[in-house]
């Protein structure tokens, strides 16, 4: 279990560090929301979740969709605007996809795929199929109307859907403190009669552990929409390969504890020296190829900018 | 004999028969599930299909769109019912950044097969805010279809074609075309995209007629005979794609196009006709080009400006006289019976 | 006090009693949406209110808009569409205002009045005035993602307004039971960190005291937005002038504990007879001048159709 | 000599002198109280007149929307600040459904003085979401007044002239725009709705820059004075009230209407200029009407998709060209250094 995690999460980490190596050559010319520092959260839950399960993400979700097993060359050759990305190079950073892998879009607009995710959970249970939904959302996100709506329906409706809020303590460069008079997004998700928890410490095994309970319970049939509100912390800037403490919004203090507790290194630390070695070295391996691919792909053909607007 | 049926009773029967034929098609939206089934399309289909597939909503217009987007990923075609089309300034988000655009953000990947019926209000006060025909937003977004159709036929025929559709449709409903009679076949059948319908002959002026004003376009068409006007009537019946090439033939035979929109003039439907006919015949030949609609102001209550607000058959013949015999010669025709509006009676 | 009560309380009854009589004659034009059995709510929360605290409304406000002492000839010749109409005939029953009773208006789209009030209660703030809004909803109203927004805001700005949530059961024919998971819109409101009561018997004393007890703290510093749920009964249709039990959608059983407690008969019955004799009589009068004038006044000329778009 | 700011320095300097001459103006909006201030254009307003006059808001843009119209209603005038044209979907209702018709549904008892800005984005990979020219909407709806300033100098005028407005106004600014630099006065002053602006005198033909696309069409006249080909280019500052008359003057001398805009064409602004001026001109004189905007898909954002995607001065003269020498005749300029677009270079 604990190589599946590193691998994982090492992986994420190193992609996004390449991303932001390769962001000053202008190759990628997308903007870039990482998750560097927040991967715990993308891990824990997909490695909860079976292959069937599907996610919608936000803007922020190159961790997510590797977690959940997203195609790692499609990622970058979207990144890099090529014919074979995720999405032909149509979509960039902010809208990736993999439907193979379950990962059935992300938004750039906040709160779009909450309602979404709800939408695709009513079809699951009106198939009565056996799988779920996992709706990440940003504490951002909570802020918009669409997320007290979506959950009321959710709830009201009984649907196979697990919420994943992934507090990071801002949005942008404002502080929850500053958008909501309490503390509370659980209470939130409780007030429609939704269980829900906070996970406070960015553990990536508690994480899995906690939604690997929430998604036998949905499928034991104990169904409803569960909540689960994970504490976490962006290290770099909102957007973009850089850090940002000069900007003064926050302080580095407060960054250092969330940097001492790097998930990459704390479950690393559970390998064995030679095993970790074989899997940072097949990950950069697979990483150093996909980003050579993304270079030297085509890009899409002139016709394409007329293609799939309707089907 | 032809079977008639009531607009109403048109739109119930096609998804009636749509939801008997495709277990993937459902219909929800506020209020479907009441006793008055949003006067009556949604009749009987909650006791036939069950609560699963026939639902009413919290009122939550974002999320509910959201979530039929959601739902329409996931391979179901729903059907999301609004009771005003004013109500959807509150999906928006879902509609414009979403719905319209997932397919070519995702490189195709996806398709989005929903429809979305909403109904423009008029008469009775129903004033401000229950009485907009903003369907020019929808035709403004790339990735998003849109029906109004005005006959039973068409209701019937353009709800069947838009729940097969793979993509998002707009639905646009009037409420006084609610109560339209018409031959509606039992069998089920498609009035498919893209093509306009010429629903009158002539060769003085080409009358373009959208949603409601289509029925009185087809009055105007009476009065004008009247005075030996010919006035072909044209029905677009899809607004997007907009079957362009019938109306360009039909103005390159009158030389005179007259588009009467349920909407606002500006950056409406209207004139995007007016400058698609513009564009095609400049050069070709000579014409004369007219819009009407609602007047440039919000909808008042109170019957004597609600009455100037909207364009009627008078009015419509009375324009398109000016423009076939010049300005100069005034004529507005008296009021025929047979000719008459339906006087809609509220509540609602 | 009970005489200004009674006073309220019967000059709403018999305003929208007559409506229902002239409906129709077809001379109001107007969709009505009758108040008839929850004029307790009004008339409790306006009594409270000092003259320049204003209140935003519904579509359903014909008595919101008297209680606030709204001028009822205005209101009527509105109904009839006449240039003497609160907003000269183009707005009709659903668009009320009047600025110096403090009827900053109604509206026809559900919620939309909830952040118009919590803005103006900004406004109220920011100049540092002593007065506050009350911004009237009902249970449907809780239902849109507005809702939960401006409560937020109202909260995390601490603005002098009091939400007053007329929660009669049903939003048209579908009870609130079938749009929330759970009956608990007072816990809405505390989630955002608001004090919150449900007042559960339509009793317009009670609702006096409670709201005056809420104006006081404001009034007095104690600064904040504070919600109450005003549990009431709508006796009539959704939307005209008729009864519709016959629908099914409700039973009259349901209805009739609440006809039993009509507030017109329990707060008349704390008069003296010839006290309420008095009153009734000077208020049927009006009423009587009020119809009357509208039938007589004109219509608004046709050069009005093009004023007031833009000032 | 001429002070010259940066468009977004001539933002700030309007909010800022129109703040200190009036108590009522104040600043919210997502972000506009962070450290990048909305691009700098409200840099130093908090510090300057403090947190209940400038502050940031929850992302709740329908709320916030509708508490702008509330504090409007108490007499504020209340500049909400929104990074994105995008995002203004979700506020739509308010929008359209009360801000453009207090005033009317009221009887003129209240009005609404609000001025709602919004970006439009372009390039480095926005795409779908963060790229839309949505501004057609709300020139659709009677009771909003639309701005779309192109110079810096404008930029301030405009505001000011937003701001002192009595009425709801959009105020629409385009991120390239951001980075122009021109001369700004110090002092007040307003550039009043409803007055365009000839930018460069031509007799051939003449091309409508809306937003972004003014900056365009000036390259344009450049391309094509090569040529011999003289352009007029006009700006219509503001598009509701839109100053239809300076724009038919100038086709009745050109005899060629080209509309350049930064949207899509259907139902667009691009399709009412066309629609008005050939409704002016018609049996007048006989003219051409041409329009370009943003092909009618959803933006991509893989940069040779991206650049097909947008009108540039090069296509813009290429197809002035061919309407004025035929389309027979192909032309497609050099790129010239001096004529170059800025390259926007990201994260944002
Ligand atoms: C509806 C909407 N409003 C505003 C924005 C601008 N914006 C982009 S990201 C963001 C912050 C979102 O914060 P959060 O949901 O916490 O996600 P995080 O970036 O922290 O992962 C904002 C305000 C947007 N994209 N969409
Ligand atoms: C946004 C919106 N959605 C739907 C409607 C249609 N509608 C009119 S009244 C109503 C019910 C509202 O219920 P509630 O808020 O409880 O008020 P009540 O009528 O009970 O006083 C609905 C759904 C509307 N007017 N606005
Ligand atoms: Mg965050
Ligand atoms: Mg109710």
């Amino acid at each position: 279990m604990y190589e599946k995690f590193y691998r994982s999460l090492y992986r994420i980490r190193r992609v996004e560090e390449r991303i932001a190596e390769v962001y000053p050559t202008d190759k990628i010319k997308s903007p870039v929301h990482l998750s560097i520092g927040q991967e715990a959260v993308s891990v824990g839950v997909c490695e909860a979740l079976r292959p069937d399960d599907v996610v919608f993400g936000t803007y922020r979700s190159h961790a997510l969709f590797l977690a959940k097993g997203g195609n790692l060359k499609a990622m970058i050759a979207e990144l890099y605007g090529k014919a074979t990305g995720a999405a032909r190079g149509k979509g960039g950073s902010m809208h990736l996809i993999d439907l193979e892998a379950g990962v059935l879009g992300t938004s750039a607009v906040v709160g779009t795929t909450i309602p979404n995710a709800v939408g695709y959970a009513y079809a699951i249970k009106y198939r009565r199929e056996n799988r779920l939904v996992v709706s990440f959302l940003g504490d951002g996100g909570t802020d918009e109307g669409v997320f007290q709506e979506s959950l009321n329906f959710a709830a009201l409706k009984k649907l196979p859907i697990i919420f994943i809020c992934e507090n990071n303590g801002y949005a942008i460069h404002t502080h929850q403190r500053l958008r909501h008079p309490a503390l509370n997004i659980c209470e939130r998700a409780r007030v429609v009669g939704m269980p829900a928890e906070r996970i406070e410490d960015n553990d990536t095994i508690r994480i899995f552990e906690r939604v690997k309970n929430a998604v036998d319970l949905i499928a034991n049939g104990a169904i409803g929409p569960h909540f689960l509100e994970c504490m976490t912390y962006r290290w770099k800037e909102h957007v973009g390969p850089n850090e940002d403490y000069q900007l003064g919004y926050r302080s580095k203090d407060e960054a250092e504890p969330w940097i001492r507790n790097d998930q990459v290194i704390k479950i690393g630390a559970l390998l064995g020296e030679k095993e970790k070695r074989a899997i940072e070295d097949a990950v950069d391996a697979e990483i150093a190829d996909a980003f050579a691919c993304a270079d030297a792909d085509p890009f899409p053909e002139e016709s394409e900018l007329f293609t799939d607007v309707f089907k | 004999m032809e079977r008639m049926l009531q607009y109403t009773e048109a739109i119930r029967e096609a998804a009636d028969q749509e939801m008997e034929r495709d277990e993937s098609v459902l219909v929800f939206g506020l209020d479907v599930d009441d006793p008055k089934a949003i006067q009556g399309t949604a009749k009987g289909l909650l006791s036939k299909f069950g609560a699963e597939r026939v639902f009413g909503t919290p009122l939550s217009e974002d999320a509910m769109t959201g979530a039929a987007i959601g739902m329409a990923l996931a391979g179901l075609r729903p059907i999301h019912v609004h009771i005003r089309m004013d109500f959807l300034m509150l999906a928006m988000n879902q509609l414009v950044n979403v719905a319209a655009k997932s397919r070519y953000m995702f490189g195709g990947k996806v398709s989005i097969p929903m429809v979305v019926r909403s109904m423009i209000g008029k008469s009775w006060g129903q004033g401000a805010q229950h009485s907009q025909g903003l369907y020019s937003f929808f035709m403004h977004v790339p990735g998003l279809k849109v029906a109004a159709p005005t006959t039973p036929y068409d209701a019937k025929g353009c709800l069947i074609a838009a729940i097969r559709d793979d993509n998002p449709v707009m639905y646009v409903e009037h409420r006084i075309l609610h109560f339209q009679k018409g031959p509606v076949p039992e069998a089920l059948y498609t009035v498919p995209p893209g093509k306009a319908r010429i629903t009158a002959k002539g060769t003085d002026v080409t009358l373009v007629g959208i949603s409601y004003m289509q029925v009185e376009c087809l009055r105007a068409h009476h009065y004008l005979a009247e005075t030996g006007i010919g006035a072909e009537v044209i029905d677009p019946i899809w607004l997007n794609p907009l079957d362009i090439e019938t109306i360009v033939e039909s103005v390159r035979k009158t030389g005179r196009l007259f588009v009467v929109d349920n909407g606002w003039t500006t950056c409406g439907a209207s004139a995007e006709i007016a400058a698609q006919v513009v564009e095609a015949l400049q050069g070709v030949r000579d014409i004369r080009v007219k819009r009407m609609g609602f007047a440039s102001v919000t909808c008042p209550t109170t019957p004597p400006l609600e009455d100037l607000y909207y364009p009627n058959a008078r009015t419509i013949a009375a324009a398109a006289h000016s423009m076939v015999n010049g300005a100069s010669k005034e004529w507005m025709p008296e009021e025929r019976k047979d000719l008459q509006s339906i006087e809609f009676k509220g509540p609602f």
